[in-house]
C-alpha cells in the first residue's frame, strides 16, 4: 500500500437529487472544518426537483487551497443513472465507494473499489421505511468517515449543529453513521491512500454561503424594505431576510422596522425597491440574469433620477435562461452599461462570503450616499456554496445615510434648496423624502429632464450640465467604493487582476506558478466599479496583466481597455465560462500560454 | 401635524389652507382636454376634505394622462414614472410613511395597455391608494394610436379598424378584488368630485375609471371615449352626496329597495346612496359582475360607485409596522446589536 | 443695403405646437428644393400635444452642407412665448419677421425687422373661421417667398405634392400665399441681404425621412410581420408600414402576405416578433430606449436559440424616459452587450435615409443569414426628420433566406441533421420552421443550454462549444455586414470615425478644417458592428483617430478601445449630447483642441 | 397532407399513427408531480383526434409546468421560451403557418404572475391556442414560493404566510372575453382529456386551467391545489362525452333543462354537455361570472366546461391572409416590382 496521501485530495459524492443527501455531504464538510482541515465544498446540481444525477464535492487542502480542482481521488456513488462516469472520474491511485445494490461492470485495475451494503445497512437502522431512502446517505458518510478518518466526534457535533442541537434526529443519524463505520472496520480494508488529520488551520473561521451572508449584511446594513421574485441561484438571498429578519429587527412591541415583498415579477419588484428609496428607505432588491435584465428600464430611471437603491445580482450563466444551476461572471458589461442612454452604474465585486456581508451593509451607505442604484456581482458558486471564511465584522463605520434635508434643515434654509444642485461640488445633490412636513419640502421625481429644481425642462444646456454632473457623482464614487486588495511577489513584472469568486483560482495558480516554473505575480483583486485609483497604479507598474474572469468574452477587460486606453495593449484576458468555478490548473495553463507570445 | 398655509388671503378650510395651497403648475395638455377637468376636481376634493398638500404622494406612469400631477398640488411629493409602471413605484413608495395617502394618475394604454399586469397585482395587493384612469381609448401622447380599452371597430389615422375586445377596466378590478371600484366621465364634475372623495377617504386600493376623452385624436362621434358618446350613453347608477363627519358612523344592518344606504369609510366619513329603482347594491359583489356584465352588452356605460368593501385589511396592515414612520428611523432601530452578530457567527459553520 | 449673401443661411420660424406649421415650413422647403437648392430641414418640437413652442430650421446650403448650424439668420415667429428668445436669437446682420399683433419690445438695431399683418391677411382669406388659426402658417410662407425669393412655381408644385393633387386645397393655400406675397412686395422693403437663388443641384435627389425609408425599406425586403409598441420617435415607422404594406404587398386576389400588429407593450412586441422569425417569417419590430431596454430578455434569447429578427431603434435621448423628442446616439453600448451573459449582437447604422432604406432590406437577408437578431440604429434627426438623400434604389441582390431546410431537403438528407451543428465551418447551423411535415424536421428552441440536436443539456463541454460556436458566427458576420464608406484627403495623418446622422457635421468640418486651418484628414463612416477587416485598416494607417458621436461617454470609442487594444492609445473620443444634432462648428473646436494636445 | 408514421407495429389511429408516435421525451419532473398525468392526457387527446404531430405547435415559458412540453409529442416544433413570455411568442408564431394548431402549457406563476398582461392581451385578441395553465398554487422549479393562485392564508417554509387574493384564471380568462374557458384537475384524467379534446377542437384561443398537484411543495391538507384538497373539494359541473363527428352539427335553438346540449365546434366535431339539475348553460357568460364568483366565496372548485362563444373571428382571421402558408412565401410574393419603387421614389419630395 502506498504511502499516505494527508489532507490534499478531492471527494466527489454522486446521488439522485432530491434523495436528501445535502445533509450527509454538509455533515462531512462542517467534520473536516471542525477538525481544523481547510476545506471547500461545491454542491453540482442540476435545474429540477426530483430524480437526476447530482453530484457534490469536497476538497480537503492542508495548504488551505479552496478552488475547484479537476481531478477526483475519492468517489462515491449512489446513482445507477452516473455510476459508470463516476467509475470513470476516479483518478489512478483513488479509490471509488459505491452502493452494493448497483449490479454494473467494474473495470478498473488502477483504483481501490470498496462495495457498500448501502440498502443492508439501512434496512437494520431502526427508523420508518418512509426514511430509507434518505438514511442510506448516512451509511456512505459513516463508511468514509471511517476509511479516511474524520474524527467521529466531529461528525456528532456536526450533526447536532445540522438539527440545531435536537437530540433525536442527531442519534438516530448518528447511529446509523457508526454502525456504517462499525461495519467497514469489519470488512473493509484500506487500499487506497487519501486520508485526514486534524490541523487547526480552521481556527477562528466560520463556514456559511454568501447568500445568507449577503441577507445578514444587508440587515445589520438596516434594509428596511426587499421586494423580489424567486430565482435560482438568488432566491436562497431573499428567504434569508425572511428567515433573519424575524429574530433581529422586531421592535420591542414586536412590531416590524422592515417589509419584504414578493412581487409578482422582476419588472415590480425593482420598480417598488426604487419606490422605496425615493421614499427614503434602504432598499434592495435580488435577482440573477432574467430577472435583472427586466430591471434594465428603472435601473435607468433610478441612475437619472437618482434614487438610492441596492440590487444583488446573483450571477448564474446565460445568455437567456441559459444553465439556471450554472455559475459565472457574464453579467458585467450589461450592468456597468445598463438602460439605454448614457449610464454609469457603481458596481460591487465581493470576493468572499464574509466580504458579500460587508458590501450587504456598505452598498447602502454608498447608495445613500451617491443616490443613485449599487449593484452588486455575486454569483452561484460564491452565493450557494458552503465556503470557509473569516467572521462577519461587525460594521465599523456608523450608517451614512447621505444628504437628506428634514423639516429642521429646511427651517434653516428658509425653504431655499435645489433637488438636483451641486452645493458641494462633488455631484451629490441633497434630497428630501415624502412625509416631510416642511411646505418648500416636496419636489417632483420623473425620468424626464430636468432642471436643478427637478422641473420637467427641454432645454439642451440643462439637460447636457445635468448630465455633466451625474459625470463628476460617478468620479467622486471612484473614491468611494471599496479599493482593489493587492498582493505583491518581490521582483514580480507580471500582475494578474481577477475579481469575485475567481479568487481562490488565482490565489493556487499563482503559488504554483512561482513555485513550479518560477514565474512571480503580482494580484489585484478588484472589489468595485469605478475602478480606484490604486487599479491604474497597479497597471502601469506592471509590463503585463492577465484579465481573469468566469465569462466568454473578457468582459472586465474590455472595460478596462475602454477606460485606460494608453495601457489598454497590455491586458490580456484570460477568460473561461462552462457553469463550473474557475480550477488553479486552467489559469496557470492560460497565463503560461500568454507568456509564452511574449 | 398642522400645515404651513400659504401667505394667501381668502378663505381657507379646516386645514387652515387655501384652494391655492393645493394648485399645480399651469397645463400643458390640449385645452378641452377631459384631464384637465380631472385635475381641477382633485384640486377640490383635497381642499373641501381638508387634506395637508405634505401628507399625500402622488403617482403616474407615462402619458399624457400621467402628466397631470404636475397640474395639481404643487406642495406634494410625487413621482412620474415609467410607462405602465406606476404600481409599482406607488406600491414600495407607501411603505416610507404609511400614514401618507397616495393619488395615482394612469391613462388607459399605461395602465391597460403596457401596465396591465402590475395594475391588476397592486389591486390584489390593496395597495391603499387612489387609483385614476383617464380613459380616452386613446394613446394621446404618442398622437392617437389604440389603446387596450379603444372599442372594437373603432377607426383612427395610420392605425386602421380596431379588432380587439376592449378592456373593461372596472371589471377588472373587480376580478382582481378591488375594494373600491367607480366609474364616472370627466364631463360630469360633480360626480368626479364626490367619488374622489369617496376614494380618497377608502382605505385600500379605489379604482377610479373616468372617461376622459382626448379632444385631439379621438372624438369622433362614434368613439365611446368622446364627448359626445358619453353624454349620450351614460345612465348614472346612483347620486352619491358626500358627508365628511366627526364620529364613526355604523353600516346599517338588513337594507330593503328604496331606502337610502350609507357606506362607512374607516376615516368615519360616509358616502351615502340613494338607492334607484333597479336597487343597486354597491356591496354585492355579484351583483356588480352581472350588472357589468349586461352595461358592456347593452354598451351602457354605467357610472357610479360600483363596488366597495370597507372590511379587507390593506397591503401595509398586514406588515403590522412600527407606530413611527419607517422613513424616520433611525440607526438603533435599523442596526441590531453587536452581541446578536457574535451570536449568528458562532452558528455559523 | 449689404451685398446679397445666396443660399447660404438658415430660417427658423417659431411657432405653437399644434397650430398647423407644418404644411407651410414643408411647402417652404420643398420650394426650396424644387428650385435646385440644397435644403435640410429640422423640426425642434416639444414632447406635447398642443400649446407649447416648436421650431422649424430650414439651412439653405449652395455648398451642399445638411447639418445643423447654431446660427439663425433668418427668424419668423408667431409665438409671443418664445417672441423674446426668438428675437435675441437672430444673428447681427440678420432678419426677424413677427406677426405684428404681438406687442413686445423689438430693442434691436443690428437687424432688419419686419411686421407681418398675419391677422388681418389670414381674416382677408375667404377660409372658414376654424381655419384661420392654421391659414396664418400660410402668410408667413408667402411673406417670407417673396421676401427671400422663392419661385411661386415651386411653392405650387410643393402644394400640389402636398395635398396630392387636391385642386381644392392648393388653390386656397396658394391664394393666400399669393396674397401675403403681393402685400409684402407692396409694403416691406427689403433690408437684409439673404435671399436664394436657383440652381441645379438637387437633380435627381429625393426628399424624405429616415422612418419612412426604413419602412419601404422592410417592405422591399419582404417583412412579413411586424409588431410594435407606439414610442416617439419611432412610432412613424411602423406607420408606414400601415400606409405602404396594403399598397404594394396584397395579392392578387386582395388577402395580405403580411400582418402588423399593435402589441400591448415592448416585452410583447419583441416576443411576437421572435415567435415569427422563429416560424420562418421576416419578422421586425421598431423601438425606442425605453421600449428597448424592455426587450433585452427576449434579444438574449434570440441572440442564443439563434432566431432571426430585425429590430429597429430610433433613437432618442436618455437615460430613462429623457427626452422623446430630442435626438442623440446613445443607445450603441447597450445593444452591442445586449442582455445578461456573453453576447455579440449585431448592429447595422445607417447614415442617411437612402441607407435606412438599403438597411431596410439588407438587415432581413443578414439576420436570416446568420440567424441572429440584428438591430438598426437610427436616430430622431435621421428617421422624422425631411433629408435631401439619393432616390431608394431597388435591392440588387435577390432575398438571402438563409440556411433553411424544407421537405425535400430534408429527404435529400435522410432526416439526419441537427439544428445546431455547425456544418459549413462558419459558425451558423441549419434550421426548419413549423409547417415543414417531414417527420424528422421538428425540434425544440430554448433558451436554456442545449446540445446539436436542440435538446437540454447541462454538460459543461457542450455548453463552452455552443458559446463558441456563437462567436465564429460572429466572426462570420464580420465579413458580411456592410463596409464602412472611407472618404480620403491626400496626405492626412489624421482620421475622423462617425456613423449614423453625425456625417453631416464631419463632412463640414472637414472641409473647413483643410481650408480654413490647412488640417487635412481621412474619414470612415462606420456602418455596422462587427467592425470589418477595413476598419482596423484604417485605424492603423492614422496616427490619431477622433471617434465622433452623439452621446456624453463616446460609446463607439469606447467599444473599438476594446476590440483593439493596441491601437486604444490613439482613439479620441469626440462625444456631445444635448439632445440636438451635432454641429461642424462644436466638431471643429473639439477636433483642434484635442489635435492642440499632441 | 397524410403524416409519416414511425415504423412501430400496433394500432393506428386515422392519421395512420400509433401512440407512439405522439409521445415525448421521459419525463424529468418529480413522479407523482400533476403535470406528468396532464401531459399523459395530451397524448392520448391528440392521438384520439388524429391529430398529426407535424401540425401542432407547442409552446411553454419557464417552469416546472413549461418544461412539459418535451415529454408529449416529440415531432411537433416546440419552444420552451421565457418565464411569462409564452404568450406573445405563441401570438407571432401562429403566423407562420396558420393551418397549424398551438398547445400552450404554462404554470399558475408563468401565466397569473410575472405573465398576467400577456395572458390578459392574449386572450382578448383571441388568438387560436389552447392554452393549459397546469396550476398548483406554488413555484415549483424555484423550490416553493407563493404563486399568485396561491390562496390567502396559506403557509409556506420561508415564505411565511400568503396575505394577498388569489387570481381566479378562470375568472381572468372569462374577464378578458375568452371564447372558450375550462377547468379541470389532474387527478380525473378522463375529464383532462374530454375538455383538451373541446379545446384542440375550438378555434379561437381556449383557457384550461388544471388543478395540477405539486406534491413536493404544496401539498399540505389545506392546499387548494393539494391532491386531497382537490378530491374532497371539487364539484364536477357536468360530464363531457366528445364525440367526433364527419359533418357539421347545428347548435341546437332554445334548450330546456334536463336536455342534453351539443355546442358545435368549428372542425364539426361537437361536445355533448349532460345538463345537471342546476341548469348550467356555457353559453351564458353573465352566469359563468355569477357560478365563479360563487364557487369562489363558497371556497368551491368548479369543474368543466365554464363558457364557450363559436362565434368570434380569431386573431389570424381578421388579418385576412393569403391561402400558402406566410413562410412558404417566395420572392416574388414578397418583394414589390421594381416599377412600383420608382413610382414611390418620384412621391419622395
Ligand atoms: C416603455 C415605453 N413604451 C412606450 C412609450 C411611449 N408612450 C408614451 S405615452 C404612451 C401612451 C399613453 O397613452 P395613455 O396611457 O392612454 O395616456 P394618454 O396620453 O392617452 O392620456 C406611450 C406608448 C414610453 N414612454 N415608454
Ligand atoms: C425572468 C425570470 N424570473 C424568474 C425566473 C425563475 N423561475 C423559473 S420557474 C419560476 C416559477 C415557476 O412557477 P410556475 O409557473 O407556477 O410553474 P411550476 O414550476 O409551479 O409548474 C420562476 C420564478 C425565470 N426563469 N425568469
Ligand atoms: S392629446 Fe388628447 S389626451 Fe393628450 S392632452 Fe391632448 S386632448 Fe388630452
Ligand atoms: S416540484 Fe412540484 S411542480 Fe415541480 S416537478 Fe416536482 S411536483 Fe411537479
Ligand atoms: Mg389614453
Ligand atoms: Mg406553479
Amino acid at each position: 500500500m502506498p504511502e499516505n496521501v494527508c489532507n490534499d485530495f478531492s471527494i466527489t459524492i454522486a446521488t439522485v437529487n432530491g434523495s436528501g443527501s445535502q445533509t450527509a455531504n454538509v455533515t462531512l464538510l462542517r467534520a473536516l472544518f471542525k477538525m481544523g482541515i481547510p476545506v471547500s465544498g461545491k454542491n453540482l446540481f442540476p435545474s429540477n426537483i426530483q430524480g437526476l444525477p447530482t453530484w457534490y464535492t469536497i476538497r480537503v487542502s492542508g495548504e488551505g487551497y479552496t478552488a475547484r480542482r479537476e481531478e477526483q481521488e475519492v468517489v462515491v456513488t449512489l446513482n445507477p443513472a452516473s455510476f459508470a462516469r463516476d467509475l470513470a472520474s476516479v483518478k489512478p491511485g483513488g479509490a471509488f465507494y459505491y452502493a452494493d445494490d448497483i449490479k454494473m461492470p467494474l473495470e478498473r485495475e488502477d483504483i481501490a473499489i470498496y462495495p457498500m451494503p448501502v440498502k443492508a445497512l439501512s434496512r437494520a437502522a431502526d427508523v420508518s421505511p418512509s426514511l430509507r431512502d434518505y438514511i442510506a446517505n448516512m451509511v456512505y458518510a459513516g463508511i468514509l468517515a471511517e476509511m479516511i478518518g474524520i474524527d467521529m466526534q466531529a461528525i456528532q457535533q456536526a450533526l447536532s449543529f445540522h438539527f440545531n442541537g435536537k437530540e433525536a434526529p442527531v442519534t438516530s443519524n448518528f447511529n446509523v453513521i457508526q454502525a456504517a463505520a462499525e461495519w467497514a472496520r469489519q470488512n473493509l480494508k484500506k487500499r487506497d491512500p487519501f486520508c485526514v488529520e486534524a490541523l487547526d488551520k480552521t481556527e477562528g473561521m466560520i463556514l456559511a454561503d454568501g447568500n445568507t451572508a449577503a441577507a445578514l449584511g444587508s440587515i445589520y446594513g438596516g434594509v428596511q424594505f426587499a421586494a423580489w421574485y424567486p430565482i435560482t441561484p438568488a432566491s436562497s438571498l431573499a428567504e434569508a431576510l425572511n428567515i433573519y429578519l424575524p429574530q433581529l429587527r422586531k421592535a420591542e412591541d414586536g412590531k416590524a422596522t422592515y417589509a419584504v415583498l414578493q412581487a409578482e415579477d422582476e419588472l415590480a419588484a425593482i420598480g417598488m425597491t426604487v419606490g422605496a428609496g425615493w421614499s427614503g428607505l434602504r432598499a434592495m432588491t435580488s435577482t440573477s440574469g432574467p430577472g435583472l435584465t427586466l430591471m434594465g428600464e428603472y435601473a435607468g430611471l433610478a441612475y437619472y433620477s437618482e434614487v438610492p437603491v441596492v440590487v444583488w445580482d446573483v450571477q448564474r450563466i446565460g445568455p437567456s435562461t441559459g444553465l439556471p444551476t450554472r455559475t459565472a461572471q457574464g453579467d458585467l458589461s450589461e450592468v456597468y452599461f445598463f438602460s439605454h442612454g448614457d449610464t454609469q452604474q457603481v458596481i460591487l465585486l465581493p470576493g468572499s462570503v464574509t466580504e458579500c456581508f460587508e458590501f450587504g451593509w456598505m452598498a447602502f451607505d454608498l447608495a445613500e450616499r451617491l443616490q443613485t442604484p449599487v449593484f452588486v456581482l455575486s454569483d452561484l458558486d460564491l452565493g450557494m456554496n458552503q465556503w470557509m471564511t473569516q467572521p462577519f465584522q461587525y460594521p465599523e463605520t456608523p450608517m451614512d445615510r447621505g444628504k437628506v434635508l428634514w423639516e429642521g434643515d429646511l427651517e434653516e434654509r428658509n425653504g431655499v434648496w435645489g433637488r438636483y444642485k451641486d452645493v458641494d461640488g462633488d455631484g451629490i445633490p441633497y434630497r428630501t423624502v415624502p412625509g416631510n412636513q416642511h411646505r418648500a419640502s416636496a419636489w417632483f421625481g420623473r425620468g424626464t429632464g430636468h432642471d436643478e429644481q427637478a422641473r420637467y425642462t427641454e432645454d439642451s444646456k440643462t439637460w447636457e450640465e445635468m448630465m455633466k454632473r451625474l459625470k463628476r457623482k460617478f468620479e467622486t464614487a471612484r473614491g468611494l467604493v471599496p479599493a482593489p486588495m493587492v498582493d505583491i511577489m518581490k521582483g514580480a513584472t507580471m500582475g494578474i487582476i481577477a475579481y469575485g469568486s475567481s479568487e481562490p483560482a488565482v490565489v493556487e495558480a499563482r503559488a504554483h506558478l512561482a513555485k513550479e516554473r518560477g514565474l512571480k505575480s503580482d494580484f489585484l483583486r478588484l472589489r468595485a466599479l469605478p475602478c480606484s485609483e490604486e487599479v491604474g497604479e497597479f497597471v502601469r507598474q506592471h509590463e503585463r496583466i492577465h484579465i481573469v474572469e468566469a465569462n466568454r468574452d473578457g468582459q472586465l477587460c474590455q472595460i478596462l481597455r475602454a477606460v485606460m486606453p494608453d495601457q489598454a495593449a497590455k491586458l490580456h484576458s484570460a477568460a473561461h465560462s462552462d457553469g463550473l468555478p474557475l480550477t488553479a490548473k486552467w489559469l496557470q495553463e492560460a497565463i503560461l500560454n500568454e507568456e509564452e507570445k511574449k | 401635524m398642522t400645515a404651513q398655509p400659504a401667505a394667501n388671503s381668502g378663505p381657507v378650510n379646516k386645514a387652515g389652507l387655501g384652494k391655492g395651497d393645493y394648485k399645480g403648475l399651469p397645463t400643458t395638455l390640449c385645452s378641452g382636454c377631459g384631464h384637465n377637468s380631472i385635475a381641477n376636481q382633485i384640486i377640490a376634493a383635497c381642499y373641501e376634505l381638508d387634506i395637508v398638500p405634505e401628507r399625500i404622494m402622488k403617482f403616474s406612469g407615462i402619458g399624457c394622462s400621467s402628466k397631470s400631477p404636475t397640474y395639481f398640488l404643487s406642495r406634494s411629493f410625487g413621482f412620474n414614472s415609467l410607462h405602465g409602471r406606476m404600481a409599482s413605484i406607488a406600491t414600495g413608495a407607501m411603505f416610507g410613511d404609511r400614514t401618507l395617502r397616495a393619488i395615482g394618475v394612469s391613462g388607459d394604454g399605461d395602465t391597460a395597455s403596457i401596465g396591465m399586469g402590475g395594475f391588476k397585482h397592486m389591486v390584489r395587493r390593496n395597495v391603499p391608494m387612489t387609483y385614476i384612469v383617464e380613459n380616452n381609448g386613446v394613446y394621446g401622447l404618442t398622437k392617437g394610436q389604440f389603446s387596450a380599452t379603444a372599442e372594437v371597430g373603432l377607426k383612427l389615422k395610420h392605425q386602421g379598424t380596431n379588432s380587439y375586445m376592449p378592456v373593461d377596466i372596472c371589471m377588472e378590478a373587480l376580478a382582481s378584488k378591488a375594494t373600491f371600484v367607480a366609474r364616472s366621465f370627466a364631463g360630469d364634475p360633480k360626480q368626479v368630485k364626490e367619488l374622489l372623495k369617496a376614494a380618497l377617504s377608502h382605505r385600500g386600493i379605489a379604482v377610479l375609471d373616468i372617461i376622459s376623452p382626448c379632444v385631439t385624436f379621438n372624438n369622433q362621434e362614434n368613439a365611446i371615449h368622446s364627448y359626445t358618446w358619453g353624454k349620450d350613453h351614460e345612465a348614472p347608477l346612483h347620486e352619491i352626496s358626500f358627508v365628511p363627519a366627526l364620529e364613526e358612523i355604523e353600516l346599517p344592518g338588513e337594507f330593503e329597495a328604496g331606502e337610502v344606504r350609507e357606506v362607512t369609510m374607516h376615516d368615519g366619513s360616509t358616502v351615502v346612496l340613494k338607492k334607484l329603482e333597479k336597487d343597486y347594491d354597491p356591496t354585492d359583489r355579484s351583483k356588480a359582475f352581472q350588472m357589468l356584465e349586461e352595461a358592456e352588452r347593452e354598451n351602457l356605460l354605467v357610472t357610479g360607485l360600483i363596488y366597495i368593501d370597507t372590511g379587507k385589511p390593506t397591503l401595509i396592515d398586514t406588515f403590522n409596522l412600527v407606530e413611527t414612520a419607517l422613513n424616520r428611523l433611525g440607526e438603533k432601530d435599523l442596526r441590531p446589536k453587536q452581541e446578536t452578530l457574535e451570536k449568528i457567527n458562532a452558528q455559523m459553520f
